[in-house]
């Protein structure tokens, strides 16, 4: 369905290298104008305040030249808002549910039930750390088989009674670990993202961090897929692509560009339907705005689905995903 | 109908460039065998039972009964969808290398009489890298199987979805899931073998939403690598890790069996499921020299 | 309808024959607490948190809206189909020490203005075992929740199935599963609650096929009684193994909620899952001295 | 449903405890006789021989008046045609299917798929060993959660197809570790019940052994439930019961007998179907007959459930178990 992509521009890339180094250049000024102030007992708040301004000119026009790499970092910002938090404050008398019913309980996934909208819905989320300890109680967001059978035991329940699912998605990745592949890591989300094709209920999805290739796409099959305007829906890390494309993790940048995994390279693509702007500078400038409008656009996108029937829908949702990917034919 | 398919024997397998009285070496074992007799033996390698990769070609040449085999959709090919850097020359280079459009076959046929809807994947184009062709074909494929009720067998050996198509080719992984989806719905048999390796996005779509999962010995299947991994945990991985052996102790595969044995494997399993018999007269006995057919492990 | 269920107050859980003043000591940490402030506490230690058990009447009088609940098959009894040595005498026993016709009571009220089909099961009375008159009265009122669309809530306590009649008793984990599915399939919801202990049959059936199952802290919950499975093992099996925290750990339940907080919690999950609402003029506000309806664990 | 049942004889129990005094008396003397024999060259073949034949004939008295602990030994005697051999005879084109899909394969719990009376069938058996080393293999027939999950996937699988279940019982009781309570022993056990009283397609099950309690049953609900001559099915092992009642595991034959677990008390419940007439002395004394009884039995209710529409055969099954047990009404 979707066309061939633009080239990227190469001069772009070269001036963003340009910008990259004179940013280096004016931290490092910055920095030793503060070490000289503060030994010299000098005024230098001005003059540190004009490079930074300046400094803060030369991002934005970098944001604009490299916009793959810039989502990624803002993609994995720290102070991002989490998906708990986007849960927990859009979903009223939020009731957690636990526990795959088979082998454990995984708190890298999150899965719930609620109200959204004045309607019943169920919550599935991986979830990153707010700090450290949260990070490692929560493996940095990366599920264990039993979170996505958790995820599909809270899709079964919605399907039961006929809720919507709302999925939030923001995961590095599956959990690249001995004791994940041991316990069928593969068949887990084989066996979801079938289940989610076929599941009779409508199913939204936002995309707002990272979208972690199959681990993401395991709580990603949905009527609506949205996402967050700096948010990375991508097949591998930059990292990792780099790494095999030129044996070379430092030019994850052009990994970035090359993989078109920001949102609006996604909705070229006809993967995702819709993007959600954030607020200026990103979504940890303000994550409650943010909040609010992933919130608006999930509450239109449930609307709309909530009056479709379900076969309707279904079938919608085969013609959408069977028409993903782009191939030519030859006679 | 591709060339080779007219072939009378399994000497299908055998590939034209190489002269008879040519030695390969078990990179296993490291015996050397005359690559003529290791052709004969199905590519296993007759002292220590290493099974050799096949092509696509060569899959089908040992797994569909003669002049049976119609190829479906041999015209998808690949475009550049995102214009990243070096695909289209890669897709060029493997095309010159391989001979094949891309890294998977797709068509009807028989297996020991049963009529099958069928896909091999193609290590050797690619890494039987899952783009868009590759999600196109397999869902074409499922779908013809439900439009003629013919069960599907589909033949997986893939280092995982094809980066060079973003998120396009992780996309792949919900197309093909929707199209085995209706095929499950439609209570159509669905066996998924997985050959070496299997690894990534085939792993996380197709191949392990089989009825019956079959896989060949010693073939590596898993969903992460095996570096990825060991970076992760910090720690060295044992070699039976993610094989074949292994994924059928932790319970996710059905069986593991031999090359000379899955033939009969998967016709004794497309007889118990119910697969149209193609008539008598159109049925063709096994090719000489076949391992007879006593099943798998 | 039984007569403490008129009471007014979550004193319904008082025992008439303790008088005021008595003391009661706490089998967890040994603090002493006056029996009327225990009970005040819905029997949960003020030092420690123990959940004291309860009898089936205490568990509906703390959990069903005030003047709502009415009993149904109280007159379903136990018979002694096997003439097991002891059985009729072991019966005669606990309904006099327990005032209960057997190990639980069912029938449909209110909570937090919902309306449920209930029961509880009451380990006062032979162990909470599920014989016959278990099993029936559960399928019963499974079947009069799909009869009234309603949802289900099932407070289990249990030791497992009633030995005295035998294969009976086992196939009463059939019975109830088969009315338990019809209530799935009917697309109603089942709250399963285990109470310590819940063991044995009841877990291999009802306890165990809940949309949502719930627990009390440090109930102990499992299929195999600990000293069986430490002469299998031969090992000492640590503490916290079989709790209610073990098997949330363990991905089995979804919640362990405090008792003060149970109430709240059915409260809102039934309002979740579309049960139908009291009028608003039969609706009946929490007691006074109910703790705040702030969420399970 | 079902009847009380008629009080035991006490008369009885006394004769059988004066058998079982006699009969040690014989061995001691039989010991002693041959001992005899080999130190004084002694021709004692004939008396010997005479001793056994009024053994054979208490042990029948026996046999009579204390079925119960019979069935109990026979029930287990490790010559007892195996549940893999019942399936290998009576199954044509066998193929082992392996594995839950989700945590491991669980070899005491065999499933696979085959042909059985001209039809596609599925079959699932507990299984024991016929050595030592096989019964360590098999964990002596006792299966953790992930056999009984095996079963349930095969069991789906026959749904999906409409081919018949065929189930061979022969099991102690499911596995009572610690790690198979960890993986949820009794989730997989009450979701096994409860899908097995909705499976869209016959179920046939026969108990060839023990029968031992929710492992049982586990694989044991069934349109048809069958049971071999001398098999046991029971709510509790008789040790387990009398080391309950009585604190005394040596008054195991009573309660074997108390519990009502041989195959004529079952029919008599109610819980079986039939009984399938072993060869005299038992199933092991002549396998390959008992397991020729065990096919036609089983090929007589396949077919008969063959024509049976699968709605009415369900209602069928909800009202077979929803009438068993035995309770009183009072007004
Ligand atoms: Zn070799
Ligand atoms: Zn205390």
């Amino acid at each position: 369905m979707s066309a061939i992509l633009p080239e990227r521009d190469r001069a772009a890339e070269a001036r963003a290298q340009e910008l990259e180094a004179r940013l280096a250049e004016l931290s490092r000024e910055i920095a030793g104008l503060r070490r000289r102030g503060e030994k010299e007992q000098l005024d230098v708040g001005r003059l540190i305040g004009d490079l930074e301004a300046r400094a803060d000119e030369l991002r934005r026009e970098l944001l604009d030249l490299r916009p793959a790499w810039q989502a990624v970092a803002l993609a994995r910002h720290p102070q991002r808002p989490k998906a708990q938090e986007i849960v927990a404050a859009l979903i009223e008398e939020f009731t957690e549910l636990h526990g795959d019913r088979l082998f454990r309980d995984d708190p890298a996934l999150l899965a719930g039930v609620g109200w959204f909208d004045g309607r019943p819905v169920v919550a599935i989320a991986p979830r990153k750390g707010r700090d450290t300890r949260e990070n490692l109680a929560f493996n940095f967001g990366m599920p264990y088989p039993e979170g996505y059978r958790k995820a599909l035991r809270a899709m079964k329940l919605a399907e039961k009674f006929g809720y919507p699912v709302l999925s939030v998605v923001d995961t590095p990745a599956a959990y690249p670990g001995d004791a994940a592949e041991e316990r069928g890591q593969a068949e887990a989300i084989a066996r979801n993202i079938l289940e989610m094709t076929r599941l009779r209920t409508p199913i939204a999805v936002v995309i707002t961090g990272e979208g972690g290739s199959g681990g993401a796409l395991a709580v990603a099959v949905g009527d609506a897929v949205l996402m967050l305007e700096h948010a990375i829906y991508t097949v591998i890390p930059p990292e990792g692509c780099a790494a095999i494309l030129w044996r070379d993790a430092g030019r994850s940048r052009e990994a970035a560009a090359a993989l078109r995994l920001t949102a609006s390279d996604l909705v070229a693509l006809g993967v995702v339907d819709e993007i959600i702007p954030e607020p200026p500078g990103g979504a940890h400038l303000d994550p409650a705005a943010a909040i609010a409008a992933v919130g608006e656009v999930l509450r239109r996108h449930l609307r709309a689905a909530a009056g479709v029937p379900v076969e309707t829908l279904l079938q919608r949702r085969y013609a959408k995903y069977r028409a993903m990917g782009y191939h030519e034919e030859r006679a | 109908m591709l060339n080779w398919l007219r072939r009378p024997k399994y000497g299908a397998v055998e590939r034209r460039d190489i002269p008879p009285g040519v030695w390969a070496k078990c990179p296993k074992c490291g015996a050397t065998v005359y690559h003529r007799d290791l052709v004969r033996n199905l590519k296993v390698c007759p002292t220590c039972g290493f099974h050799h990769r096949l092509t696509a070609e060569e899959r089908l040449a040992v797994t569909v009964d003669e002049g049976t085999f119609e190829e479906h959709d041999a015209g998808v090919v690949s475009g550049d969808p995102l214009r990243f850097e070096g695909y289209a020359d890669k897709l060029r280079e493997a095309r010159e290398k391989t001979g094949a459009a891309d890294a998977v076959i797709t068509g009807l046929g028989a297996v020991e009489g049963s009529r099958v809807a069928l896909a091999a994947l193609d290590f050797a184009f690619m890494g039987g890298s899952m783009g868009s062709v590759v999600g196109e074909k397999i869902a074409r494929i499922a779908e013809r199987a439900v439009e003629h009720r013919l069960p599907l067998v589909v033949f997986s050996a893939s280092g995982g979805a094809r980066m060079q198509e973003g998120a396009l080719s992780l996309m792949q992984l919900a197309k093909t899931s929707a199209a085995i989806a209706r095929l499950h719905e439609a209570r159509l048999p669905y066996l998924s073998v997985m050959c070496d390796p299997t690894t990534g996005g085939v792993t996380a779509s197709f191949a392990f939403q089989g009825d019956v999962i079959l896989a060949e010995p010693g073939a590596m299947i898993g969903f992460a690598g095996r570096r990825v991994i060991e970076q992760t945990i910090r720690r060295k991985l044992p070699d039976h890790f993610q094989t074949a052996e292994f994924c059928l102790e932790h319970g996710l595969i059905d069986m593991v069996v031999p090359r000379p044995a899955m033939r009969a494997t998967l016709g004794r399993l497309l007889r118990f499921f119910g697969a149209p018999r193609l008539p008598a007269r159109e049925a063709v006995a096994a090719p000489a020299g076949e391992a007879p057919a006593d099943g798998g492990a």
